[in-house]
């Protein structure tokens, strides 16, 4: 693992949650690998979705959480950025239009298809209408969406059914042209059709974007993932090749986990 | 089963409450139909207090509520977006979360005895700004707790996603969380509307009454429910008859206006 | 920038409430000046209110409003407890939802007709029948009471309903599949459950009735005398403030400014109560 | 123009104000809230006059910068509701009017009163006096009357009532409503309400100890004896009249004006002259007293020298 | 699998949520025998615990749904009783008293732990204190909980750990000495080790009870049970011997659950 594929590396990460007494995540080392996708596993409650989310320093909605260590992310020029350095809300505003993220329950804003995908773009400063509705077809087609949609653009997106609305979400960050993509149990909401054209999308758009995902389904994040982290108790147990880590796994621990022993 | 008989006792008497709430509804709406129905005619919407109508009322009432709702609502519910959306979490909105709630439940009179003293006497006139600004008063509270409450529904993934998605954050609060609550914080301002379209002590000294038509706020300006307190202990029967009337009206308009506040909420839902 | 302007705007809004708060206290305490000086605490249990001929002096005591207030309140809350409880009980866990759900709406709007509707009620309606019942002139404090307990009942009914319905399903469930009747589980399982949210229900109540004015106005009879006997007439604190604070001058009007304080400071640590300490944060906007 | 205050003639300047609106389109608002209010407005300006049934010395006058002068008389009547004793039939002596007001006499059977109705069947039943919750010029007056007949009775615009059982309602209109919804209850209000609202009055033992049936034709009697000038700026309380035909509780109201006002007292002065000239047979009909001729003239010379008119 | 081994038994059983347009349950045929452990699993939504609640008629807490079918209970004396002819309330006491029911999170009462257990041999009528201790004190031992709370009877039970709770409630049924218990995902709001113990403790209650336990955790149910149904959308799909669902199922659908194609 070679600097040079990198996207993100986290280095002895922890994190505090406000208030809270000691550490959700303890000295986390995780490298993000370019084009790849990384799944996290591990019990619930053991901070998958703490150490997403502050990789996309989304913590920073709620005052007072304290973060130490370093998260790099490298950027296309090949320069490194400490994004715990950040402070400015403009600078929250780029790091975000980077990173990008999918929640576990799909969250389509309440206005029409196409402005739930043109939302982003209008915040970056898109204005030329037919860019724009160039770049949000390209958004809905890239998140396998667009044949569902195209004749009711204008409706609400509010109208579609779950695993419609996760692709949509899906394409709103896509537009954006992110270079990561965070997934937060993308599935987890839905029924298995939809989970298979969620899953066969993520596998798709790893040749643009670097993936992370969070999930609490063994089989899919050995289906899906090029690495697996395994979490524990805010530690991160095990790293590796998701072949590994399911076939081989070193720790007693991870292999009682994988096996079903608990969890 | 002694158990059982308990059981039944206890539920039969709770549903006996119930039908004693119930039955006292409809018997204040029975009375007031009656005698509503039976003193109303044409002509007192066309008249004025002077002439035995309440058109100057009416339109003194409204317009006193609808002002003050153009106060209220804008500062209700951007004090709710602060709660909800900057301070959440933080002591000082918890404080003041806390503090609106009291003056929620501040009894009215008082509210009208403070602005009789800020707004009346250093005046030295009973208007008509005094009574909006009671009752806008009365209804800020109201306002911020219902755009707070609604506000805490919106899901935070939505506001997440809003961040996810590189916003500020008062274009997010603007174009989306606002947007998802908009139906309950209507619902809120319809309600605390038809709250405050009913208050009579915070007018009693601030606005007082005017048997004329006017539009002029800085005199005294015609109040329904002040008529209503007034008229309804005139002893004689047309000034009673006219008090049933109005009583009828001021009623129907505000149940309705629950009633669409409740059927806005239900078609949400 | 337009942000920075959003968020001081909000916060500016959001202290609003805060220097309302404050600004009442202020200025009924500076107009109260003069009376508190001249009666200082006595005032609370002196029963004279006699203005001087000229109007500018007098001898006040808030003894009969005060008296009046508690004991109205009083009367409401005997009556109105057990039936809120009641109705409550009645729409949680005894009526079907096909039932519960028009019984609230009707509750509901109980709660939504202006107060001034119930005291022209209760005047032509409701005191003859008092009066056919326990003598007494139809006005007084009895009847006063009654209406002002019809009126918070739905209020009261409403909050402890949506307390009582903070009762987890799967809590009650559990009780029931351990074969406990509706009444047991009510007993042992929601009341004391949700006994936080029910107290503090009711003395939300109780700060309504204190401070109610017109549904009072019309039915307690509005005199300046000690009640004797229950159907008596007398008045209270809102309803003095109704009738007389606007003819009321200088050290009278003072005296007026007086009783809207104790009533504000009264009525602002009753309701503190009952959210601090038993309702938590959340509000009770019905 | 605003107005406030005296209840006692409201139904009087309401009709008066309706009128001179149809026939002038000038619009007065008078709000009949007590002329303790009445009095209390005007000195603060926020009104532009005000109404009050109790007259205020030159001296006071003076000091708040007010003129003064009468509109109209009234009287007041004790209006009560016994079942089966009709309007008139009902004779208080004085010694009974003091009795009941103090308390003295709590029943209707109380020999105080049975002894001067001997023919009426007066119930064993508590008695209710109705009262104003308000201060009022009407209760002015009539504790100016009691205390004619009492010493101990104070003048005061809102007395403590020592009466056994007292109901206040709020003016003129809420006692005479008190009384029609109570039984067994007694109340003074101003004859135009019993005009009105048709309750049965009680003919009352004048200072030559007749007892007088409440009429315009009495209550002018009294008036009569009425001493006012525009010196004291009419400065009277009629009170407790001589004369064997007198009724005995006669009032005039009063109106104040602000004596910096000048332009809007012109106003008030034009409705005025225009009540005096053309308002009496409204002011009869309601069971008022106009004001003599000669008191109206005295008025308008009052105007003229305070450059009102 | 003889009647005679049976305690329940679910017959063309068809059940419709009030004002549901279909029935959220299709004609399911199920036995349930004695001193075994029936496990059911399926996807979410599929109707597990509507099942399990119409077992014991917990359902007839709100009003309006539909029954059809027949579920017989076997009473002691060999007796047969459709218990979807229940209409008293004294019968649906019975009832309950007979088969309990254990949720997914721990519902202790707001009351005392010694109280919590004592609850329900109260109201079936038992005042006697000396008897209602022994009682109490053989429940708690019962469920592996008497160690740690045997010094703090009279404390709240809403004191106690989630694990612990979770026994507890076990205790409150087994006290009863009910011939069914019903068990709806009971570790799963649970951390490893009260899963462990909760696990243990089932395994050995059925020498004296019938378990049915609803799982999400297909180890727990291979772990566990002695038989094993599969349902999906409103149908019982495939019932068997554990083993054999888990080695060898019959259906398609069945497998690609088992192995974590969907759900
Ligand atoms: N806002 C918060 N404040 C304080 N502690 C928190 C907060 N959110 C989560 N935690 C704690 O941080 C730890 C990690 O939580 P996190 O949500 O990251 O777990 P997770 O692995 O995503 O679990 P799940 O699989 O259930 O989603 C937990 O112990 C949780 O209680
Ligand atoms: N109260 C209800 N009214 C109407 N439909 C309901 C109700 N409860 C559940 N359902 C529906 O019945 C079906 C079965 O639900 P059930 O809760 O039994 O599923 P489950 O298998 O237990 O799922 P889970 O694993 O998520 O607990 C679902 O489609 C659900 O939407
Ligand atoms: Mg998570
Ligand atoms: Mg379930």
């Amino acid at each position: 693992m070679g600097k040079k594929n990198m996207v993100m590396e986290l280095k002895d990460f922890t994190f505090t949650y406000a208030g809270a007494s000691k550490p959700s995540l303890n000295k986390i080392n995780l490298p993000v690998e370019k084009h790849k996708i990384t799944a996290m596993i591990g019990p619930s409650g053991c901070g998958k979705s703490t150490l997403l989310r502050a990789m996309n320093r989304i913590h920073d909605l709620y005052p007072g959480n304290t973060y130490e260590g370093k998260i790099n992310l490298y950027t296309k020029d090949g320069q490194v950025q400490n994004i715990l350095e950040l402070k400015k809300e403009n600078d929250f505003i780029k790091l975000r239009q980077q990173v990008g993220m999918i929640f576990q329950k799909p969250t389509p804003f309440p206005m029409s298809i196409f402005d739930n995908v043109a939302y982003g773009l209008r915040l970056s400063g898109l204005k030329n209408k037919a860019e724009l509705e160039e770049r949000v077809e390209k958004a809905l087609k890239g998140a396998a969406i667009w044949d569902e949609t195209k004749d009711r653009l204008k409706e609400s997106a509010l109208g579609l059914s779950g695993g419609q609305q996760q692709r949509l979400c899906i394409a709103r960050a896509v537009a954006l042209k992110p270079r990561v993509l965070l997934f937060d149990e993308p599935t987890s909401a839905l029924d298995p059709i939809s989970t298979g054209a969620i899953e066969e999308l993520i596998a798709e758009l790893k040749t643009d974007v670097s993936v992370v995902i969070v999930t609490h389904n063994m089989q899919q994040a050995s289906r899906l993932s090029d690495y697996t982290a395994f979490m524990y108790l805010g530690n991160l147990e095990e790293f590796d090749k998701t072949d590994k880590i399911f076939l081989n796994p070193k720790k007693k621990l991870t292999e009682d986990y994988i096996t079903g022993r608990f969890g | 089963m002694n158990r059982l008989v308990l059981n039944k006792i206890i539920l039969t008497l709770s549903t006996l409450s119930a039908l004693i709430g119930i039955t006292f509804l409809f018997w204040i709406l029975a009375t007031l139909t009656y005698k509503g129905i039976m003193s109303i005619s044409w002509a007192i919407f066309v008249n004025d207090l002077v002439n035995g109508g309440i058109r100057n009322l009416l339109a003194g009432q409204f317009v006193m509520a609808i002002l003050a709702s153009f106060i209220a609502v804008p500062v209700g519910m951007m004090a709710g977006i602060y709660l909800r959306e900057y301070g959440h979490g933080s002591k000082l909105a918890s404080i003041i979360r806390n503090l609106s709630d009291v003056m929620m439940s501040a009894p009215s009179i008082v509210i009208g005895v403070f602005v009789y003293a800020l707004l009346v006497d250093p005046f030295g006139s009973y208007n008509g700004y005094a009574g909006i600004v009671a009752l806008a008063i009365m209804m800020i509270p109201i306002i911020i707790s219902t755009t707070d409450n609604m506000l805490s529904l919106v899901p935070t993934e939505l506001r997440e996603a809003g961040m996810a998605l590189g916003g500020s954050k008062h274009k997010i609060i603007v174009q989306i969380v606002i947007k998802a609550a908009k139906v309950g914080i209507l619902t809120g301002i319809l309600l605390s509307f038809a709250r405050i379209i009913g208050e009579t002590a915070p007018l009693l000294f601030t606005s007082a009454n005017n048997q004329f038509f006017t539009m002029d706020l800085s005199g005294q300006f015609p109040s329904l429910t002040v008529s209503i307190y007034n008229l309804a202990t005139y002893p004689d029967e047309a000034s009673r008859e006219l008090a049933w009337a109005a009583a009828f009206i001021l009623t129907i308009i505000v149940l309705c206006i629950n009633l669409v506040g409740r059927f806005l909420i239900r078609n949400k839902k | 920038m337009g942000g920075q302007f959003f968020r001081h705007f909000s916060f500016f809004s959001a202290t609003l409430s805060f220097f309302l708060l404050v600004g009442i206290f202020a200025i009924l305490f500076t107009y109260a000046q003069e009376a508190l000086a001249e009666f200082g605490i006595d005032f609370l249990s002196a029963d004279t209110w006699e203005a001087d001929e000229d109007d500018e002096g007098g001898v006040f005591g808030g003894y009969i409003p005060i008296i009046g207030t508690l004991l109205s309140t009083f009367i409401a809350m005997v009556i109105a407890v057990p039936l809120a409880m009641g109705i409550a009980i009645f729409l949680t866990e005894v009526a079907s939802e096909n039932l519960a759900k028009p019984v609230s709406i009707a509750i509901e709007l109980l709660a939504a007709i202006p107060s001034i509707i119930y005291g022209m009620w209760g005047l032509f309606y409701f005191a003859p029948i008092v009066q056919s019942i326990f003598g007494g002139n139809g006005v007084g404090l009895l009847t006063a009471g009654i209406v002002l307990a019809i009126m918070i009942i739905p209020f009261m009914a409403a909050i402890t309903r949506d307390a009582m319905n903070t009762t987890p399903n799967i809590l009650k469930e559990s009780a029931y599949a351990m074969g406990a009747t509706k009444f047991e589980v009510i007993k042992d399982v929601i009341m004391p459950y949700s006994k936080a949210g029910i107290i503090g229900s009711i003395i939300l109540a109780l700060g309504r009735a204190l401070g109610e004015t017109m549904a009072v106005a019309f039915l307690i009879g509005s005199v300046m005398s000690t009640v004797k006997h229950i159907t008596d007439p007398t008045t209270s604190i809102p309803v003095l403030l109704a009738n007389n604070f606007a003819e009321a001058q200088d050290l009278e009007m003072s005296a007026m400014y007086y009783l809207a304080l104790i009533l504000f400071v009264v009525s602002f640590i009753i309701i503190s109560m009952a959210k601090f300490y038993f309702l938590g944060r959340k509000s009770a906007v019905k | 123009l605003k107005g406030r205050g005296a209840s006692f003639p409201g139904p009087l300047y309401k009709a008066w104000t309706s009128e001179y609106y149809a026939e002038t389109g000038k619009k007065i608002n008078y709000t009949p809230t007590g002329s303790g209010d009445g009095v209390k407005s005007i000195k603060k300006r926020m009104v532009d006059f005000a109404g009050s049934d109790k007259p205020l010395k030159s001296k006071k006058l003076q000091k708040t910068k007010l003129y003064m002068f009468p509109s109209v008389i009234g009287s007041i009547v004790l209006a009560y509701n016994i079942d089966g004793i009709k309007d008139g039939e009902l004779k208080l002596s004085r010694a009974a009017i003091d009795a009941i007001f103090s308390g003295k006499a709590t029943h209707w059977d109380d020999q105080i009163i049975t002894k001067d109705n001997p023919g009426l069947k007066l119930p064993h039943e508590p008695i209710t006096t109705c009262v104003r919750a308000d201060k009022s010029g009407t209760t002015f007056n009539f504790t100016y009357f009691l205390n004619q007949i009492n010493p101990a009775f104070k003048v005061s615009k809102k007395p403590n009532w020592k009466a056994a059982k007292v109901v206040a309602g709020k003016s003129n209109s809420g006692v005479s409503a008190n009384i029609r919804q109570i039984k067994n209850a007694i109340g003074y209000i101003e004859y135009s309400f019993k005009i009105k609202l048709g309750l049965p009055a009680a003919q009352i033992e004048n200072k030559e100890g007749k007892f007088i049936n409440p009429t315009v034709e009495s209550f002018q009697d009294g008036a009569t004896y009425a001493t006012w000038t525009a010196d004291n700026d009419f400065y009277a309380v009629i009170g407790d009249p001589k004369g064997a035909t007198s009724y005995p509780i006669v009032a005039a109201t009063f109106i104040l004006l602000p004596i910096e006002k000048v332009e809007k007292n012109k106003e008030v002065t034009a409705f005025m002259e225009w009540a005096f000239s053309k308002g009496d047979k409204i002011a009869s009909g309601l069971g008022y007293v106009p004001l003599p001729d000669s008191t109206k003239d005295e008025i308008r010379k009052y105007w003229e020298s305070k450059k009102i008119k």
